[in-house]
């Protein structure tokens, strides 16, 4: 009984202090943006809190995904070149939007939204602390997909609230931590596993760079 | 008159962010007290330096034996240094503003610039300028407590702020004096602006010092790494076409930045048949940076 | 007697606090430290009282390993002494720390970042090493009082003497490894070892001197002991000064000539003289401390002396004058034994056994090996088996920090771990010890302490293990790093060719981006419609648009790179202009890219 | 240091372990010795090291107190009471003097003289274990001190 009681104390200490100490600890909340016209206020406000700030164009990322063969890049630019994953700038998007694309009602709706957009409708804020260097190109070309820390797929279902969809995600990739977009959870601890080759085995990605000075400056 | 002033005055938002907004300042007199200050270490500037004649550097010895292979496996092929040619260096001082607005060094309070204690990465010694070596067998490392202090495999001694808990012993344990700590909390005295966003500013009660420009480096990996990927090449990054800040400002080309293991480097070029030298202190600590003085 | 002390230790306190705030909050731009005096105060009074600290328990464990007789009110405030003047000391090098709250980085665990600290650096060796000497000493000198109450706790006293003997003298050498690790060519020297440990020794007789004397006593024996040590001192001065050209003069005057008036019997044989005498050797010691910690210190080079490292010192002691008086008054009689002298302890029973003590300051008996009495049984299940189980842990810990990430690229050699061996050994077998005294002599007699003090300690215990829980998930969980909140808008026009390429004019068209560049871009920007083969995205072109022209090598090599770029950068029918996002070198490499996509396709 | 000056030294320590611990001799005559030998080794290292002529020689530093620990363990057969704990002691002395002098010259870029710490901690270990020292066993515990100063 004695030893139950000092365990449960030592055990319950330690995850109090624990959780008190890694409030805000994880300082990169990956995760797609932007379900505006189906998402609740309750997101909107999470992605304010992150620092993205929609300017009045709503977006659809369900809509321009794999359904109509484009990729992340296309828009977020740098994304699988550069260092950062920029937003979009309004010339981006009218690349393809100065043509009547659909028949769907809406669509004028979108083109005003459009046309009265600033120049750059999306702003979005680094996550990522100063001395962390993370460099979307290197990792896009060692095969990581968007996805892998963004929980594009997971993400999508989420919003669309398709459970099925969601437990499906769930089945086909291995259990990791997850963010709440369904991304994986990211801090130091699984930046170092992926790159100790611990975790995504079944990716088959080569073991990266462990050294201090590789990712941190 | 007053027109540009304004102009000058709304191009800090682009520029500079929020640290050191307290104080108001306009960034081009910033820029101006970071001139003044260098021109004052530079006038100030005194001790000579006690050069030994040193062999070209080699591969790091013993350190890299261990890696395995989850590091880096470009451990061996890279060695990045400088060398200084005290042939053509006048002492300009060219090359400590250079750093300083690269790496967002901090300035220093007035009365501690009195007493000739600057947080510049650079040091003018004997004329020449002086920097940490990154030693191969570097004593700081040894000694420090959470390895905030560190070598990379490309032979760069570097520093991890974020680890650093200001214990001072490597600042102690440095033969050559290279290190400087951050007395201050430049951030809210405004003595110090991000005018490179690729350099995090350093809070008060960490150590400092010459990272040879390692953000340009970790750039230039990231890239080539991504280019040689896509195009399915196996070639290794040898960091060739990268110059650090105070090479590139250096108006005689007397500062040299390339790799010791690189024979295309043109630091290998440039130190070919010429007499290099080291700081005596340093000389059996195997430095990568080394100074240059007549043929051999 | 008392009283008097607390006041004096109130008046040095309070100012010193003061000090101490304002260098806490000042960090360490407040004493007297600048970019070529690297250490000031906190390390010469942490080495000055970490010194101190020893002498205590050097004194009481000792006495008892080697069977020389003291009596236990002196050996308790051996112990008291030694507790306090730990406590006192293990502040400095904490506030001495430029980033206070990270000091946990020091501790060699692998924290939830799998982040290590470096054990290679001699101050992670002393954090260890005094981190488990302030539990010995705390575990010793409770087994000292609860002896009282459970009297079968006598029994552990003598393996715990055996345990701290080594470890008293481990602490301090790891210390001294500190500056001897160095290149500082003041602190640079391979004796160090002996000689700080003679320091150390020195210094702490001194201070039990000064202690039983307000106590109103005095033990001769300690006194002859003080005398030999200031000789000793003075020959490795006389040595250091041979091996590094420097020499602390008012060290030698306060700690080397002053303490020979002893010999002037009527300075001996008064109360002010004697203390005198004692204060001296402490004042001499500081100083000595001091010197060797900055020696540029009062020179044109170094930093200057200020009212906060003044503060420091008298927080130090006034400190530990308080600390010490108020549980020496708290404890009162339970620090008294049986026959407890009042007057002056002779060394007339100790004579057999003189020629070994004088050996003590300058031993070091390293390991297990030292408890001389062979395998008898008992000897073996009290002190070797618990060591056996250290010494195995110590190893296993050493094994495990090799494999940790710090040390991919970095060979670890025998002698960085060396030093670690020990206290970990040490640790783990008092608490063996320790444990089993507890389940064999505390637990079975527990029914005879009071009902009151069973509840107290219950909570105590529950108290003890929430906080060490607490601090474990505290570790555990790490610091916090702020987001750099940088704003990522849209991507900066050219921005990627500055970000890699460092030298040469990157925008004048004439140059070209090397293929693998343009292949990225190809595929972010082009293959929206022209696919990433070149061959049309099929899912969006039959959609919505219209068909773009085919790549054809034949047709792209009559249209030539000029206009082909011009098309690019301008636009032209439905295909958008990039000028604005392209630069003309960038535009240039889709060209040469597009080539060698259209000659693959054929 | 030449291998004649260093086997010197171990002569010199072995003619002053005579004078360590005579009977009935007093504390104080004791230690006034044992400081006196300090300074003697000292003076003796500084010469014969030729430490003046070559600047400082690092592995010199502290070669006196390993000098006052030989000849401490040279004394210690000389005991009438509790000999074995002393000698013990003794060369656990000499041990800490090489093991923790060697760990600082190793950080300086000297190597460590590990044969040498294996056999004195060898000797201890197994010294630590004899019930009785005979006049043999204290002859050959000499010779292996000697063999170890000289040799390793």
């Amino acid at each position: 009984m004695k030893v139950l009681v000092a365990v449960l104390c030592l055990f319950c200490a330690f995850l109090t202090a624990d959780f008190i100490w890694s409030q805000g600890e994880t300082p990169v909340r990956t995760g797609v943006s932007g379900f505006e016209e189906r998402a609740g206020d309750g997101v909107r406000a999470g992605m304010e809190s992150r620092g993205l700030e929609s300017r009045g164009v709503p977006f659809d990322h369900a809509l321009h995904g794999d359904s109509i063969g484009l990729d992340c890049a296309a828009c977020h630019t740098g994304s699988k070149s550069g260092a950062r994953a920029y937003m979009p700038a309004k010339s981006d998007c009218m690349d393809c939007h100065r043509l009547p694309l659909t028949e769907k009602p809406g669509i004028e709706k979108l083109d005003s939204a459009l046309a009265d957009a600033p120049e750059h409708p999306w702003k979005a804020v680094s996550q990522l602390p100063d001395h962390v260097v993370f460099h979307h190109g290197v990792h896009s070309a060692a095969g990581v997909t968007c996805a892998d820390c963004h929980g594009g797929r997971g993400a999508v279902a989420r919003a669309v609230d398709d459970r099925e969809a969601i437990a499906r995600d769930a089945r086909n990739v291995p259990n990791y931590e997850r963010n709440v977009y369904g991304g994986l959870k990211i801090d130091m601890k699984t930046c170092l596993q992926c790159h100790k080759g611990e975790t995504f085995k079944e990716r088959n990605f080569k073991p990266a760079a462990t050294y201090c000075a590789a990712c941190h400056r | 008159m007053a027109l540009v002033g304004l102009l000058q005055g709304c191009k800090k938002g682009q520029l500079g962010d929020g640290a050191g907004t307290g104080s108001g300042e306009r960034l081009s007199a910033f820029m101006k007290r970071c001139e003044d200050e260098v021109r004052l270490a530079v006038s100030e500037a005194h001790g000579r330096m006690d050069l030994v004649k040193v062999p070209m550097p080699k591969e790091m010895k013993g350190s890299l034996a261990g890696f395995s292979a989850g590091s880096a496996r470009e451990a061996s092929v890279n060695r990045f240094g400088m060398a200084i040619d005290l042939d053509l260096c006048n002492g300009c001082g060219k090359c400590i503003l250079a750093c300083n607005t690269e790496n967002n060094v901090a300035l220093v309070t007035d009365e501690e610039a009195a007493r000739g204690r600057f947080m510049h990465w650079i040091d003018m010694r004997g004329g020449a300028p002086f920097m940490c070596a990154h030693c191969g067998d570097a004593p700081c490392e040894k000694v420090c407590p959470t390895g905030a202090a560190n070598h990379t495999p490309d032979g760069i001694s570097a520093m991890m702020y974020k680890r650093c808990t200001g214990s001072r012993f490597c600042g102690a344990n440095c033969p050559a004096k290279a290190r400087k700590f951050n007395f201050n909390d430049a951030q809210e005295l405004g003595l110090v602006r991000k005018l490179n966003y690729d350099v995090p500013l350093r809070e008060k009660g960490v150590m400092e010092k010459c990272s040879l420009c390692l953000h340009r480096l970790q750039n230039d990996r990231m890239r080539f790494k991504t280019e040689a990927a896509i195009a399915g090449s196996n070639a290794e990054w040898r960091g060739r076409g990268v110059k650090t800040a105070c090479a590139e400002a250096c108006p005689r080309n007397a500062i040299v930045f390339g790799n010791w293991l690189d024979p295309e480097s043109p630091l290998v070029k440039a130190a070919q048949g010429r007499q290099l030298y080291a700081p005596r202190e340093l000389a059996e600590h195997d430095p990568a940076v080394v100074f240059m003085m007549g043929k051999r | 007697m008392l009283n008097f002390l607390r006041f004096i230790g109130l008046l040095l306190l309070l100012p010193g606090l003061v000090a101490l705030g304002y260098s806490v909050y000042q960090g360490p731009a407040a004493w007297a430290v600048d970019s070529s005096t690297f250490w000031g105060t906190p390390i010469s009074l942490f080495v000055f009282w970490i010194g101190l600290a020893h002498a205590g328990t050097l004194l009481s464990a000792i006495f008892l390993a080697l069977d020389i007789k003291m009596d236990k009110r002196t050996a308790m405030m051996a112990e008291l002494s030694t507790l306090c003047s730990l406590a006192i000391a293990v502040i400095f090098p904490l506030m001495h720390l430029g980033v206070l709250d990270r000091f946990y980085m020091v501790l060699p665990l692998a924290d939830a970042r799998a982040n290590f600290s470096n054990i290679r650096s001699p101050l992670v060796w002393d954090f260890c090493c005094i981190g488990v000497y302030g539990i010995l000493s705390l575990l010793f000198f409770g087994t000292h009082l609860g002896a009282k109450t459970f009297s079968g706790l006598k029994k552990i006293r003598k393996p715990l003497a055996w345990l701290l003997f080594p470890l008293v003298l481990w602490v301090h050498t790891v210390v001294s490894l500190d500056f001897a690790a160095s290149f500082v060519p003041e602190w640079a020297g391979a004796f160090f070892p002996v000689y700080f440990i003679v320091g150390a020794v020195y210094s702490g007789i001194a201070l039990v001197c000064c202690i039983l004397w307000f106590e109103g006593y005095r033990m001769r024996l300690l006194e002859k002991l003080l005398m030999i040590s200031s000789w000793i001192l003075c020959a490795i001065w006389l040595w250091n000064f041979a091996a590094q050209r420097t020499f602390c003069t008012s060290a030698f005057i306060f700690a080397g000539l002053l303490p020979q008036l002893y010999w002037v019997e009527s300075i001996r044989e008064t109360r002010i003289g004697r203390i005198c005498i004692y204060l001296s050797v402490l004042l001499g010691l500081w100083l000595e401390r001091l010197f060797l910690v900055s020696p540029n210190l009062g020179t044109t080079a170094g930093a200057s002396f200020g009212w906060v490292d003044l503060g420091l010192i008298a927080f130090s002691a006034g400190a530990f004058i308080l600390a010490f008086t108020s549980i020496r008054g708290g404890l009162g009689s339970a620090m008294e034994g049986e026959s407890t002298f009042f007057g002056e302890v002779d060394s007339t029973d100790m004579a057999t056994s003189a020629d070994g003590s004088e050996e003590d300051e300058a031993l070091d008996p390293a390991d297990e090996k030292n408890y001389v009495e062979p395998w008898a049984s008992h000897e073996t299940r009290t002190l070797r088996f618990p060591l056996f189980v250290g010494f195995s842990v110590a190893t296993f810990f050493c094994i495990w920090c090799a494999a940790q990430l710090n040390f991919d690229n970095i060979e670890l050699s025998l002698a960085n771990v060396i030093p670690l061996v020990y206290p970990i050994a040490a640790l783990v077998a008092a608490f063996i010890v320790c444990g089993k005294a507890y389940v064999n002599e505390v637990r079975p007699n527990f029914g005879s302490v009071q009902l009151r003090h069973r509840k107290v300690m219950h909570v105590v215990a529950v108290l003890l293990l929430i906080m060490f829980g607490s601090l474990l998930g505290a570790f555990y969980a790490g610091g916090k790093s702020a987001p750099s909140n940088q704003e990522v808008a849209a991507q900066p026009y050219n921005f990627e060719n500055t970000e890699g390429d460092l030298i040469g004019d990157a925008d004048s068209s004439a140059q070209e981006i090397s293929a693998p560049r343009a292949a990225l871009i190809w595929n972010s920007r082009c293959a929206t419609c022209h696919g990433t083969d070149g061959k049309f995205n099929e899912k969006f072109i039959r959609e919505y648009y219209p068909v773009p022209q085919k790549l054809d090598s034949a047709r792209i090599d009559s249209i030539g790179v000029d206009s082909l770029v011009n098309v690019i950068l301008n636009g032209r029918a439905n295909m958008n202009a990039y000028g604005n996002r392209l630069s003309g070198s960038e535009a240039r490499g889709l060209v040469r890219y597009m080539q060698q996509l259209a000659k693959e396709a054929k | 240091m030449t291998p004649f000056v260093n086997a010197l030294a171990c002569l010199l320590c072995l003619a002053s372990a005579m004078f360590l611990w005579r009977y009935k001799s007093s504390f104080y005559r004791n230690s006034l010795l044992l400081v006196g030998f300090m300074i003697i080794f000292g003076v003796f290292t500084f010469f014969g090291g030729e430490m003046f002529e070559a600047g400082s020689i690092p592995m010199l530093e502290h070669y006196p107190f390993k000098m006052l620990a030989l000849s401490l363990c040279f004394s210690t057969t000389s005991l009438a009471v509790r000999r074995r704990r002393y000698m013990v002691l003794a060369q656990v002395f000499w041990l800490w003097i090489e093991l923790f002098g060697g760990i600082s010259l190793f950080y300086r870029g000297f190597d460590i003289a590990w044969t040498r710490i294996i056999a004195i901690a060898g000797i201890a270990f197994f010294s630590s274990l004899l019930s009785k020292i005979s006049k043999e066993m204290e002859f050959c515990l000499m010779v292996f001190w000697i063999a170890v100063w000289i040799f390793f």
